[in-house]
């Protein structure tokens, strides 16, 4: 009887990705885009045009803020010279303005000195996570599930999601917030007791993503609390999830 | 000095019909408390002196009738009377909206009948002659029976009454005939003392049998208890807490009293009294579970808990008969003091759950709910009663079923393998009672006290008035007394099994359990003290807010919907237990090919297996025959006057003919 | 006495480590570090709380309550050689039932709630602490009546191996505290802890709404229990005859073999149907007569059966 | 006079006009005269506002002959009224509610008329999310448990009502609407394609493969463009890998369900690497971006091949053996077997498709009965289960997978012979006026129906999506009644229907 279970066992091998904070991915994945040269005016015209989620910012200089970015690489397609995607997925940061990519920035800055004390203080050794699912396309939720399975297992750190917000620490929020899952997700925030963490993973929780001007959405929750991690992509993977959280608890 | 006090209290009582509604209750409470003071002094010179205490009082018809008050008589002396004034004190409160639309002679009538019932008791604990012990305990059947009537307006009731009052009297009819039995054939006049004899000399376990049926029945041990679970919910609170607190007790003090008298085959009597208990126990927790009405409830309780005793009283002859002092003392010690513990929560439990009928006029506990944020101190008392009743550590029922256990445990090891068989029967049944208990007790109290209020039923209760509540922290404050310092009761348990166990001291030297017992209660006290502080401490540093229960955050409905109701609790009972409890569903259900459900409704029934086929299938059987019968009863003289001419007739030609 | 104690205490701390680890090791997970379990329990005593409008002050007394019934169980349970605190005729029937009145207030907590869920909890509880509360009784008593002494200690220290059947009596009866260890609290095959579904959960859908201070204790509760047991456990297997240094060696052993084997049970068999829970923990209860009748024949009370 | 037009799947549109408009009596015994006959089943019926007049077009799919028929019917701005069908053809009942909802026409006599998701431009806004009309029984001793919008796992949001008595359920009642976010009325800002492609991606991450398919096949049928063969069997082999990937991860969560957890470790590690293989070939974990219309981005070149081919070897077999294994373990197989049963009459009844037909012996499999792409030259094998419980369900997913990993092999030795195409995604197409088109694609939970209109300028007018999980939640609902309630998560989970898709 056991016999069969050790054989598959014994297949199935050592997965835990070992340190998951150098591991590499496949360099065709979309991560951290990288702007060689800034594009001429001309030029960024048709990228705005092209861009799907209007990403692309021209306030001072040209700039990708990969939290309104699908990352559907149509813009780097169209000009490979100037812009191109990295396989970097060290795309957390706990500062919306850091997520703005600008040319000649190598990685997206963590600032340390806005995170809370007691974050630190607390979570150091175990946060436990309730997630809510606001209008997302259960992509970032079966990516946040796989966050915890065998692969990339952020267990071993004491990070977990848990079944109800009296036992949670922090809500991670995926999805636009639609109308109607808002009021569902304040009282979700407000069973949730004393010291807590506010994280929004992936394009569409950040800024809305393509859903931005739907009459369907209503953000107002995000202006009374303030965010302690943004975790972009579509879907954000497991790797960029755990890191952003990793550094959000000093670990 | 006899005379006297014979006088005050028969003059006392029939005062009462004289006085106005206002004070016709103060006048019972005097006479109570007189009644209670001098048996007090009688119980306290009974303690401390060898023999029992003999007090002559008249001679009716030849043999001298005298009060023989022996540390049993004592025993019963004291719960009695606890639970009396108790009851006495509770019921000047509960009986407060009922002096408005009753007459002033029918509350006189009954407060007289609640004197009555207490003087009888009284005496049917202390006679030991034939006569006056069968009229005084026809006086308690009697008073109790216009007691439970109070309410008389409802039919129910009534018709409680009048079960109530036949079953005693079948009962009643199974005690004389053993009487007689034993005075023909001894040939002294009837009476307890008759008894010696005559188990000396016969096979005792055919009469035992008969004072059983007949003591069993007034005890509601399982095939006998029928009138029980309608007589209590009938009866107006005051008086089924005292009629399940200490008027089912003279049923066990009738069956104890016969057992002393008992010497012969005692194996198959401590066998009998052991089976027939587990039955009662067992079954009469499974259905109390399936209850919908507390007060129902709380009777088949009383059956579980009588089923408790029982298993210590069978234990007890089971020592006797291999004569092993150790099982019997603790059996006996455990079975008696379970009839005081019982005779306390129980009490509490029916106070408390007069305030709850007081408060909301209903006894179906799915319409109510939410009930201890309007009544803090009655839910606290009820939960105090409810693990007590479980038989719960810091509380005294589980001092006595921890002595049942004790003494089943010891003997395990002296016994042989029959008897070690039926002893571990007896530790799994209480096991499970236990466990049954705690079952049905967490369901009655989080549906009536915790959660949301489920219908308007509870809007406008309040808390009772103190008067109410003041009898029930006493009786409360009795019950941590005894389960945090059991060894005070250790030895006046010991001098009651005395009675029948000449050697109990395997009693005293459990007084090293005891204080083990009460000094690990103090070290949880001590332990719950600490956590308080620390949680008292951490709650002003902390930050804390209260928001709605976690319900998966929706807000569509009303929470009240969400709450488990008490047939869902008891559902696993309903299933797992179907022979046992005998529920019936209505239901009309969805077939599979309904795609879209359409309007249904859904009932169950629970229904008593025992008074189902017992009582109401023969009963009703006899009905219809008798409604055949009743075509001769035509209604016109002219066929009555045929019917007596035709038997004439008939005679004659019989008589002619010599057949007869 | 107190090595006995401060054993007990430390595995309570431990032991749901090692299950976890175990459990990663054979996931081929990296799995949490051992002291997981006391990093979340400080971190909860830190933290605020929140309590539903629908509860009164009972709800927040029941797990100090529960805590202190357990911890005051703790001090009946003997290690080897070191007598517990309280030891006295009878005292595992007081152990048992302050278990049970700790379950008692914890259930009247749940369904002060009223949230149906935990009210299905509160249910499921009730009724396998029924089912399972006789095996404890008749497993305690039939040790009791081969040694022929009635406490934890006597029991334990008197319970020399004598011929072959003891063994299988001693076995049985480890294979059934262990199962009732896992009914206890809320394992495989009753329950599972980590599959988070609110309709299937038995303990941990209980305290959904518990947090901060009070969730920090059930932890610790849940821990402690598992030592409780584990130590139980340690009493039955080891005959006492040697001498001390032996059983203060043997002791974290045999508490490493007991997490070994619930890591193991979890990970190779999936949990029961809701309602075969019930048919199963009545097996349990059959096993455990089967030990009181080999005792029967131990002492060859048999005799002629009828 | 003619009461249908036919048409096929994935071939070109067809014009507005042809599409014959019935009165709503002729159009109710055109209705009758089909779906009395098994054979045809409701595609989609829905309607939209076409100049004053609000337009109602159903697609009836034939699956013996892989037609689809066209019928519609027109309702003058001032009725209000229609009698509902759904007494008769339980099948229409989602479809007759959502028009209800949107445009405020009430169908008469229909037995479960509720909203569907609260849309934002629903006609009748006093309906708001916490007055849904649940049904109820009427008892004080029933208690019903509401496992509301935020669940205890990782999952999307929709509230479930049951009505219980104890363990038993009596009645479930699903209420969805949490997940709406427009999609439809998004869809219809024609500035940037590009826009459509990614929107259609989002409608349900889990099929993003198979939503853009969808999608890119509607625009090329509505501009008249015929895919070349390489990129149709790239097209296909995506949506076969990212069906593997969803049925390994989908055994993964019915272990975590049952509480086996090596079954559900290795799962969890096995899924891990086929999407690894998509993120390997188009640098997302999910294809988003993979499939777009008129080209690809992300050609098929010989080393993603070679990738495919040796994690399918190596995954593949050791996923057969642990389902093996799954399917034989006693203690799991006494939690899945006779659990939420579906009877094939129920699921005729209520329409049921793709793989909640498939477990209830009905051959609803769109890639062999109305092929599409490269389906057309090369049928794959339909898996058909009986009993409709959960183990059949589970068994299905088992079953499934080995099909596609030997259909991936016989697609890629045909992909080499092909001619590589390697056309550029061209996203500023022009679509053909007043047309109209119906594009099914087989994803892994069964039909997903994309349908455009376009009007006189070639601009979309009109964009409707019909999920699967449209006509199969309510199978859901039929499963659980009757059974305990702690076996509720596994029911849901053998079915995994997606909430995002039926809100849109």
């Amino acid at each position: 009887m056991i016999i069969k279970e050790l054989k598959i066992l014994r297949q199935h091998g050592i997965q835990y990705v070992p340190d998951l904070k150098t591991a590499v991915l496949t360099p065709l994945f979309r991560g951290r885009p990288v702007i060689k040269e800034d594009p001429t005016d001309q030029e960024t015209e048709k990228i705005k045009k092209l861009c799907p989620s209007n990403a692309i910012t021209t306030e001072d200089g040209f700039g990708i803020d990969i939290g309104k970015c699908v990352f559907c690489k149509e813009c780097a397609l169209a000009y490979p010279d100037k812009i191109a995607f990295t396989n970097d997925y060290k795309i957390a940061s706990n500062d919306k303005n850091n997520l703005i990519v600008r040319k000649g920035d190598s990685e997206i800055k963590f600032n340390e000195n806005i995170v809370r004390p007691e974050v630190r203080k607390l979570f150091k050794n175990a946060l436990k996570l309730r997630q809510v699912s606001a209008g997302g396309d259960n992509s970032c939720e079966f990516e946040l599930y796989a966050a915890g399975n065998v692969n990339f297992d952020m267990g071993r750190y004491g990070i977990e999601f848990v079944a109800s917000p009296r036992h949670a620490d922090g809500i991670v929020i995926t999805g636009p917030i639609t109308e109607n899952m808002s009021e569902a997700l304040q009282i979700c925030w407000d069973a949730s007791p004393g010291p807590k963490v506010l994280i929004l993973v992936g394009t569409d929780a950040i800024s809305g993503g393509m859903f931005a001007d739907s009459h369907a959405v209503n953000r107002k929750f995000l202006e009374k609390y303030p965010v302690d991690l943004y975790v972009p992509g579509n879907p954000a993977h497991p790797l960029t999830f755990i890191n952003g959280v990793l550094r959000l608890i000093g670990k | 000095m006899k005379e006297i006090i014979f006088i005050i209290i028969t003059f006392s009582a029939l005062g009462i019909f004289t006085l106005p509604k206002r004070s016709q209750y103060y006048q019972m409470l005097v006479t109570q408390i007189f009644l209670i003071v001098v048996t007090g002094y009688l119980m306290y010179l009974s303690f401390n002196r060898i023999g029992p205490l003999q007090i002559y009082l008249f001679e009716l018809i030849g043999n001298d009738v005298s009060l023989v008050i022996d540390s049993l008589s004592a025993f019963f002396i004291f719960v009695i009377n606890i639970t009396i004034l108790t009851g006495a004190l509770y019921s000047k409160g509960y009986l407060k909206p009922y002096l408005r639309d009753k007459t002033r002679l029918e509350m006189a009538w009954h407060y007289f009948n609640f004197l009555l019932l207490h003087i009888s008791m009284l005496m049917v604990v202390m006679l030991r002659e034939g006569i006056s012990f069968l009229v005084f305990w026809e006086l308690m059947s009697v008073a109790a029976f216009f007691l439970i009537i109070f309410e008389s307006d409802k039919q129910e009731n009534k018709d409680a009454g009048i079960k109530f009052l036949i079953q005693m009297h079948v009962a009643f009819y199974f005690i004389i005939t053993a009487f007689i039995i034993c005075s023909i054939a001894t040939g002294q006049n009837i009476g307890f003392d008759s008894l010696e004899q005559y188990f000396k000399t016969y096979p005792s376990f055919p009469v035992f049998l008969l004072f059983f049926i007949g003591f069993g029945i007034k005890a509601g041990f399982i095939p006998l208890h029928t009138w029980l679970i309608h007589a209590h919910p009938a009866a107006p609170s005051h008086i089924s807490g005292i009629m399940s607190g200490v008027i089912i007790k003279m049923g066990i003090y009738g069956i104890v009293r016969v057992l002393t008298y008992i010497h012969s085959d005692l194996m198959p009597i401590g066998v009998f009294i052991l089976i027939i208990s587990i039955i009662s126990g067992i079954f009469g927790v499974a259905i109390a579970i399936v209850q919908h009405d507390y007060k129902k409830l709380l009777a088949y309780h009383s059956i579980e808990n009588i089923g408790i005793i029982g298993i210590g009283i069978g234990i007890g002859v089971m020592g006797l008969a291999i004569n092993n002092p150790v099982l019997a003392s603790l059996g006996f010690a455990g079975g008696l003091l379970h009839v005081l513990n019982h005779a306390l929560f129980k009490s509490l439990l029916f106070y408390t759950a007069g305030s709850i009928y007081q408060q909301t006029h209903t006894r179906n506990i799915e319409n109510l709910g939410g009930l201890m944020k309007k009544m803090p101190a009655t839910a606290v008392l009820f939960l105090l009663g409810a693990a007590a009743i479980s038989g719960l550590p810091p509380f005294n029922g589980f001092i006595s079923e921890f002595l049942i256990y004790t003494g089943l445990f010891k003997s395990l090891m002296v016994s042989d393998s029959i008897l070690s068989v039926t002893l571990l029967a007896g530790i799994v049944a209480l096991a499970v009672i236990g466990g049954l208990a705690v079952f049905c007790f967490t369901k009655i109290f989080s549906i009536i006290f915790l959660g949301t209020v489920r219908s308007d039923k509870t809007r406008h209760s309040h808390e009772v008035r103190s008067s109410m509540l003041f009898p029930k922290f006493i009786i409360g404050i009795l019950i941590i007394a005894i389960g945090v310092m059991p060894f005070l009761m250790l030895r006046p348990m010991a001098f009651v099994a005395g009675v029948i166990v000449d050697d109990t001291s395997s009693l005293r030297d459990m007084a090293g359990t005891m204080s083990g017992i009460s000094l690990s209660l103090s070290l949880l006290i001590v332990f719950i003290g600490i956590l308080l502080l620390i949680k008292l401490k951490l709650s002003k540093v902390r930050h804390t807010d209260i928001g709605p229960t976690w319900g998966c955050a929706y807000t569509g409905s009303d929470p009240a919907l969400h709450q488990y109701s008490a047939t869902s609790y008891a559902e696993y009972i309903i299933m797992k237990a179907r022979l046992l409890v005998g529920v019936k569903k209505h239901f009309r259900y969805l077939t599979k090919e309904k795609i879209f459900p359409s309007e249904t409704y859904f009932k169950t029934e629970s229904s008593d297996v025992f008074d189902d086929n017992l009582i109401s299938r023969p009963v009703g059987g006899l009905l219809s025959f008798m409604e055949k019968i009743a075509v001769f009863q035509t209604g016109n003289i002219q066929h009555y006057l045929l019917y007596a001419i035709v038997f004439v007739i008939v005679i004659t030609i019989i008589s002619i003919f010599g057949i007869i | 006495m107190g090595v006995g104690l401060v054993l007990i205490l430390i595995t309570s701390l431990i032991f749901p480590g090692i299950v976890s680890v175990v459990k990663a090791k054979v996931a081929a997970r990296k799995g949490p570090r051992v002291m997981q379990h006391f990093y979340d329990i400080i971190k909860l005593m830190k933290k605020g709380n929140v309590y539903s409008r629908t509860t009164g002050f009972l709800f927040q007394l029941a797990p100090i309550i529960y805590f202190s019934t357990l911890l005051t169980a703790v001090f009946f349970i003997p290690v080897g050689n070191y007598k517990a605190l309280f030891s006295f005729e009878g005292d595992f029937v007081m152990f048992a039932y302050l278990m049970a009145s700790g379950r008692f207030i914890m259930i009247i907590a749940a369904m002060d709630t009223g949230s149906g869920f935990e009210g299905m909890g509160a249910n499921r509880e009730a009724f396998y602490s029924l089912l399972a509360e006789p095996v404890f009784f008749i497993i305690m008593g039939s040790i009791a009546l081969h040694t022929g002494h009635n406490s934890f200690y006597d029991i334990f220290s008197s319970l020399y191996v004598e011929s072959a059947l003891t063994y299988f009596v001693s076995a049985l009866s480890i294979y059934l505290i262990f199962w009732l260890s896992m009914i206890e609290n809320s394992r495989l095959p009753v329950d599972d802890p980590n599959t988070h579904l609110e309709l299937t959960m038995v303990h941990e859908v209980m305290v959904l709404d518990h947090s901060g201070f009070e969730l920090g204790l059930i932890q610790l509760a849940g821990g402690l229990k598992f030592a409780i047991f584990g130590s139980l456990i340690f009493n039955l297997v080891l005959p006492i005859q040697n001498n001390y240094f032996v059983q203060l060696a043997f002791f974290p052993i045999v508490q490493i073999i007991y997490a070994v084997l619930v890591a193991f049970v979890e990970s190779f068999r999936a949990r029961n149907k809701m309602m075969r829970n019930a048919q199963w923990i009545i097996t349990l209860s059959a096993l455990s007569i089967v030990v009181f009748l080999t005792i029967l024949i131990i002492h060859e009370k048999v005799g002629m059966l009828p | 006079m003619k009461l249908f037009l036919e048409t096929y799947n994935n071939s070109d549109s067809v014009n507005l006009a042809d599409i014959p408009v019935l009165s709503y009596k002729y159009f109710a015994n055109m209705l009758r005269s089909y779906f009395v006959d098994s054979d045809n089943h409701c595609l989609s019926y829905y309607a939209f506002r076409k100049d004053d007049k609000l337009k109602f077009i159903c697609a009836i799919a034939k699956d013996s002959d892989g037609k689809i028929y066209l019928s519609s019917h027109e309702l003058k701005a001032g009725i209000t009224a229609l009698d509902s069908l759904t007494p008769e053809f339980p099948q229409l009942h989602i479809f007759e509610r959502e028009i209800a909802e949107n445009f405020g026409i009430t169908f008469e006599g229909h037995p479960w008329a509720k909203p569907v998701r609260y849309s934002e431009n629903r006609a009748d806004k006093i309906k708001v999310m916490n007055n849904y009309p649940f049904y109820e029984m009427m008892s004080d001793q029933l208690h019903e448990v509401g496992v509301g919008p935020i669940h205890a796992g990782v999952i999307e949001p929709g509230h479930f009502r049951f009505i219980c008595n104890g363990e038993k359920v009596l009645h479930l009642e699903i209420h969805l609407g949490y997940q709406h976010r427009g999609i439809e009325n998004l869809m219809l800002q024609n500035d940037n394609p590009i826009k459509l492609c990614v929107l259609s991606e989002s409608t349900g991450g889990d099929t993003a493969v198979g939503n853009a398919l969808a999608h890119s096949q509607l625009m090329e049928s509505l501009a008249d463009f015929e895919a070349p063969e390489d990129l149709q069997i790239e097209r296909c082999i995506a949506l076969e890998l990212e069906r593997i990937a969803i049925h390994i991860g989908d055994t993964a969560a019915l272990c975590t369900d049952v509480g086996y957890q090596l079954g559900q470790v290795v799962c969890e590690a096995l899924r891990t690497t086929i999407i690894n293989t998509t993120q390997f070939w188009c640098g997302n974990r999910f294809g988003k971006g993979l499939v777009r219309p008129f080209g690809t981005n992300y050609p098929l070149n010989d080393r993603t091949v070679e990738e495919i081919k040796k994690i399918l070897n190596d995954s593949g077999k050791r996923y057969f053996d642990m389902a093996e294994r799954i399917y034989s373990l006693p203690s799991v197989l006494g939690r899945f077997d006779e659990i939420g049963i579906v009877t094939t009459e129920q699921a005729y009844r209520i329409g049921a498709v793709g793989m909640a037909a498939r477990t209830c012996s009905i051959p609803r499999d769109i890639r062999s009965t109305h092929p599409f792409q490269y389906f057309k030259n090369h049928r794959p094998q339909v898996v058909i289960q009986e009993k409709g419980d959960v183990l059949a369900r589970g068994m299905l997913r088992y079953l499934e997978a080995k099909e596609s990993v030997k259909y991936i092999f016989e697609l890629l030795s045909k992909w080499e012979y092909t001619e590589k195409s390697n056309l550029k995604p061209d996203y500023n197409y022009k679509l053909k006026p007043d047309r109209f088109s119906a594009s099914i694609v087989e994803a892994w939970r069964g039909e997903l129906c994309h349908f455009a209109v376009t009007d006189e300028k070639g601009n979309i007018m009109h964009y409707k999506i019909s999920d699967p999980s449209m006509h199969n939640w309510f199978a859901l609902a039929l499963a659980v009644r009757d059974q305990e309630i702690s076996d509720f998560p596994i029911c849901n989970k053998s079915f995994d229907l997606s909430y995002c898709g039926y809100d849109l």
